[in-house]
């Protein structure tokens, strides 16, 4: 009952959604409507769950880590309740809030992606080969796209703009609209096993 | 111009330079601008989810009466079971119920715009050869993830089309992230130089 | 009650492809017989371990760094299944097998499945616990770890299947300076990429299911393959179809989609 | 010599990429940036929305996606201030909205009047289940905006009910919910056109929605951005950028060529064995 229960929810709501689409019912649309709003509400609870773990990780770490342990998770957790209290006293858009997002959180996570920046380069110099065909038709319309995306390109030669726009529009299209085709096909297969009970990894038990 | 004397360009500063500086060796300040950000961001996730439920739930339930209110908000906090051994069964209820409207949702949505709409758009005269790459390139990435049969004969042929076409896809990827990546470290020496150091405009 | 305007065909080909998944799921799961293509990859993972035995070095495998319960799960379970196969293999061979690990759930099931395979090729007294390696659950130190681990004990065949993000360029890169044969696989598709110009072969999206499903013999999933399989016979049919009619110039053919 | 080109110190390499930005950042060269045909298009779009029309701006990234959106997201902006159009402001990552304010305070929306010319509604947890639940009611799935308002009270908010009154919907995305998501729930079903200000990793997967019309236009990382400058007659970061990514690119594609040569110059027999196809 316990598995089974929650898998007829599943299954009773994602058919809602489905039935309620394709076919004119009031009833239906209302009906759907009335789930939608209660996903909304119930997602947004979900959002406190990331910070219970983080508590039990780092309060752990705390007490029980290593060398500097105790700074940076002492760190963690009184930047994450700091900015919770103060968001839930004085809103997010309070002066004081937005001067620890904009001077904090947003230039601490546009960095970590930016070092990629770097990553890329040494790959670049390391790891791309040209060793088979792949890898051949991969590197070479890399470096067509890469010379007509940016403005020095078309001073070495005047077509590759023309040639990147073409390779973007004709090959990739096709290639990213079979990829697009396929993966829908397998997303409602996986889809349907979910909504059916038979993958079940959601509910924490391992298959069927 | 000059370097900043604003306590949050320089705050921002220090925590982009010490995040970059892992690139160059793993250290303490990089572990701990990390550390803060993770908190921030937990921080501010949980401002939201609370705003959601006071605007979405609460303040409904309590201004206007909407008892059936309940029901989400109920559901809502048995997903917190989790934590408590004995009971956890109960968050699967929340779950299911979250899994099921987002798969239905995605279910309804993926048939017509992933699939439908993109025969539709594929469904072009043979009149070009653009068009024919168009049309022999998706059909041949399509049968290359067909698995229940051996790829021998034409079909061999057609299968390694496709994969020739997605490698070329795959590579005006491998093109397009560059600037991506490039853009991102262009954005944060730009605030280096121009909003801290003030060496360019 | 009836079907909304404009989304008459789209309900209907939903329903035909649902009944294709529906019916080979079942039809599998009785007891037909089916065989999943060969998928190239696999043969070269047994080429790379025999490498390894040749040149006297370990292996690698990296089951992703995603976890059990978010959408990228299904990536995490096929990363687990291939890896029971790996470990057969060097058991087999006899060549260390290096586990390393990004989330702690993945954890306990990489060191089950690796045990219970050793166990199965009668090789328990080569297992070595202390190679399944937990490093960190933060990405990026995950990543500084494992390029650790890898310039110390190079690794002749580094074998990574899974989901992967950005550390994804970290791991393939040291992998090549260390001169091992990579095989990869990932459903990640704005990872593949990088992982089709530093690898020797590389399983694209679906077939990392697909060879998951092959090498675990899970009813369920090789049901569900062919069924979407005659699905994209279906698609296939619609274009081929839609196109000999629109380059003799009828539009009935699209009409009909759109209804 | 071929040895010490393979054991070169990664540092130098990140220190040539380092150089490779800064030098024309700080002395630019002044490349003239090409506009694209799908910049080219939403631009086009914009400039025929009647005045005073509403548009949704969805910002559905985070701050680290925002780096390389920022310029985009702040040369469109800029045009629909000066077009007068009405912006409803939302997003659907949890920190779309306070991204949303720093894109409002850097455009020209700084001198307009909030609630009247524009609005942010906040975020709504959920992902495409929220917007799906836009999709049908604005107003009742924001009862307050971001900054505490009651949404149906701002003058903004004028005959604005449902998407449906709505004449696009433009989403600064970089990941999931995004513009699939949009077009999914919003765009196909209602046959509200889409466009997108969007990550350079997704821009490749965006050309069969394109090619189906699926997105009437784009602006694709800085790329787009500078483009989008330039018919505005301006020039911001995204044009600044492009000298830099100019000389990124060609260092990128010089490093993959010399890498190639020393693995060819090292290589022996038994490094490229099983390379199947």
């Amino acid at each position: 009952m316990r598995q089974e229960l929650p898998m007829i929810l599943a299954f009773i709501v994602g058919i809602l959604m489905i039935v309620s689409f394709f076919f004119t019912s009031e009833t239906l649309g209302e009906a759907a409507r009335t789930v939608e709003n209660w996903g909304v509400i119930v997602a947004a609870f979900a959002l406190g769950l990331a910070s219970i773990n983080l508590i039990q990780i780092h309060a752990k770490k705390i007490t029980r880590g290593k060398g500097l342990d105790w700074l940076y998770s002492g760190a963690l957790l009184f930047s994450m309740i700091g900015m919770a209290v103060l968001g839930i006293a004085k809103g997010p858009t309070h002066p004081t809030y937005q001067f620890w997002f904009d001077a904090l959180f947003v230039p601490g996570q546009a960095t970590v992606y930016a070092m990629t920046g770097f990553f890329i380069a040494s790959a670049a110099y390391r790891a791309f080969r040209i060793r088979n065909l792949d890898s051949a038709i991969l590197l070479v319309s890399a470096a067509i796209l890469m010379l007509a995306n940016v403005p020095v390109g078309e001073k070495i030669w005047s077509q590759f703009p023309a040639m990147g726009e073409w390779l973007m529009n004709v090959p990739n299209l096709a290639g990213q609209r079979g990829m697009l085709i396929g993966a829908g096909i397998g997303g409602i297969a996986s889809g349907i096993r979910v909504l059916l009970g038979i993958e079940r990894t959601y509910l924490g038990g391992s298959g069927s | 111009m000059q370097i900043s004397t604003d306590l949050g360009v320089w705050i921002a500063a220090i925590a982009t330079i010490g995040i970059l500086s892992f690139a160059f060796k793993d250290n303490p300040l990089y572990r701990l601008v990390e550390n803060v950000y993770v908190g921030v961001s937990a921080g501010h996730a949980l401002v939201l989810g609370w705003i959601n439920i006071r605007d979405q739930g609460i303040g409904p339930l309590i201004d206007d009466g909407d008892w059936s209110l309940l029901v989400p908000i109920a559901l809502g906090m048995l997903l917190y079971t989790r934590f408590f051994k004995k009971i956890s069964w109960l968050s699967r209820f929340p779950l299911a119920m979250l899994v099921g409207i987002g798969t239905g949702l995605a279910i309804r949505g993926t048939i017509g715009s992933q699939i439908v709409n993109q025969i539709k758009s594929t469904i072009l005269p043979l009149n070009s050869i653009n068009n024919a790459i168009i049309i022999f390139g998706t059909l041949g990435v399509l049968i290359y993830f067909f698995f229940s049969r051996e790829h021998t004969g034409p079909l061999k042929h057609v299968s390694t089309f496709g994969r020739c076409i997605m490698m070329v896809s795959f590579g005006a990827a491998f093109g397009s992230t560059v600037m991506g990546r490039m853009a991102l470290l262009i954005n944060r020496l730009h605030f280096l130089y121009a909003n801290w150091l003030g060496i360019i405009r | 009650m009836t079907l909304v305007k404009g989304r008459v065909f789209t309900f209907w080909l939903l329903i035909i492809v649902v009944g294709c998944i529906l019916y080979s799921m079942r039809r599998v799961s009785k007891g037909k017989e089916v065989s999943i293509r060969k998928i190239p990859g696999l043969d070269a993972i047994e080429e790379a371990i025999g490498r390894a035995t040749e040149m006297g070095r370990p292996v690698h495998y990296c089951p992703g760094i995603g976890g059990i319960s978010a959408v990228e799960a299904p990536q995490t379970f096929s990363g687990l299944a291939i890896l029971n196969y790996v470990a057969r293999l060097t058991a087999r061979f006899d060549v260390p097998l290096i586990v390393t690990i990004r989330q702690p759930e993945v954890f306990p099931m990489a060191e089950e499945t690796v045990r219970q395979a050793y166990l199965e090729e009668g090789r328990s007294d080569a297992y070595d616990p202390s190679n399944i390696r937990f490093l960190s659950s933060q990405q990026f130190a995950y990543a500084a770890a494992v390029f650790g681990i890898m310039s110390r004990e190079k690794p002749a065949a580094n074998l990574m299947f899974g989901a992967f993000w950005a550390e994804a360029l970290m791991l393939a890169e040291v992998g090549a300076e260390v001169g091992a044969m990579q095989i990869t696989g990932t459903a990640q598709l704005s990872q593949v990429p990088f992982f089709v110009a530093s690898s020797d072969y590389t399983l694209i999206g679906e077939e990392l299911f697909a060879a998951a499903a092959y090498l675990s013999g899970d009813s369920n999933q090789i049901g569900s393959i062919v069924g979407q399989d005659m699905a994209k016979l279906i698609v296939v049919f619609l274009i081929v179809v839609g196109v000999v009619t629109r380059s003799f110039g009828s539009t009935f053919f699209e009409e009909l989609l759109s209804k | 010599m071929w040895e010490k080109l393979v054991n070169v110190d990664r540092r130098v390499i990140y220190g040539v990429v380092f150089l490779s930005l800064s030098i024309p950042l700080i002395w630019p060269i002044g490349f003239e940036v090409a506009v694209g045909p799908e910049t080219k298009q939403l631009y086009d779009m914009v400039n025929n929305l009647p005045e005073g029309s509403a548009v949704i701006v969805s910002m559905d990234t985070s701050p680290g996606g925002y780096g390389e959106l920022s310029s985009g997201a702040v040369a469109l902006l800029n045009h629909l201030a000066s077009r007068n159009i009405r912006v409803i402001g939302m997003g659907f990552f949890d920190t779309g909205p306070s991204l949303l304010e720093t894109a409002f305070g850097a455009s020209d929306f700084r001198d307009k009047e909030y609630g009247v010319d524009y609005v942010n509604l906040g975020y709504l947890a959920g992902g495409e289940t929220a917007m799906a639940r836009v999709a049908r009611d604005i107003v009742g799935s924001f009862p307050r905006d971001y900054r505490g308002n009651e949404v149906s009270e701002l003058p903004v908010m004028e005959g604005i009910t449902s998407c449906q009154d709505i004449e696009m919907i433009i989403s600064i995305s970089s990941g999931t919910p995004g513009v699939p998501e949009w077009i999914r729930q919003v765009g196909d079903p209602l046959g509200i056109p889409i466009a997108t200000v969007i990550v350079a990793v997704n821009v490749p997967n965006m050309t069969p929605y394109l090619q189906a019309g699926q997105i009437i236009g784009m602006i694709p990382s800085m790329k787009g951005a500078a483009g989008y400058e330039s018919l505005m007659g301006t020039a911001g970061l995204g044009t600044r950028g492009m000298d830099a990514q100019s000389i990124a690119h060609l260092t990128i594609l010089a490093l993959v060529i010399i890498g190639n040569l020393v693995y060819l110059g090292t290589k022996d027999s038994k490094t490229s064995k099983g390379g199947a196809r």
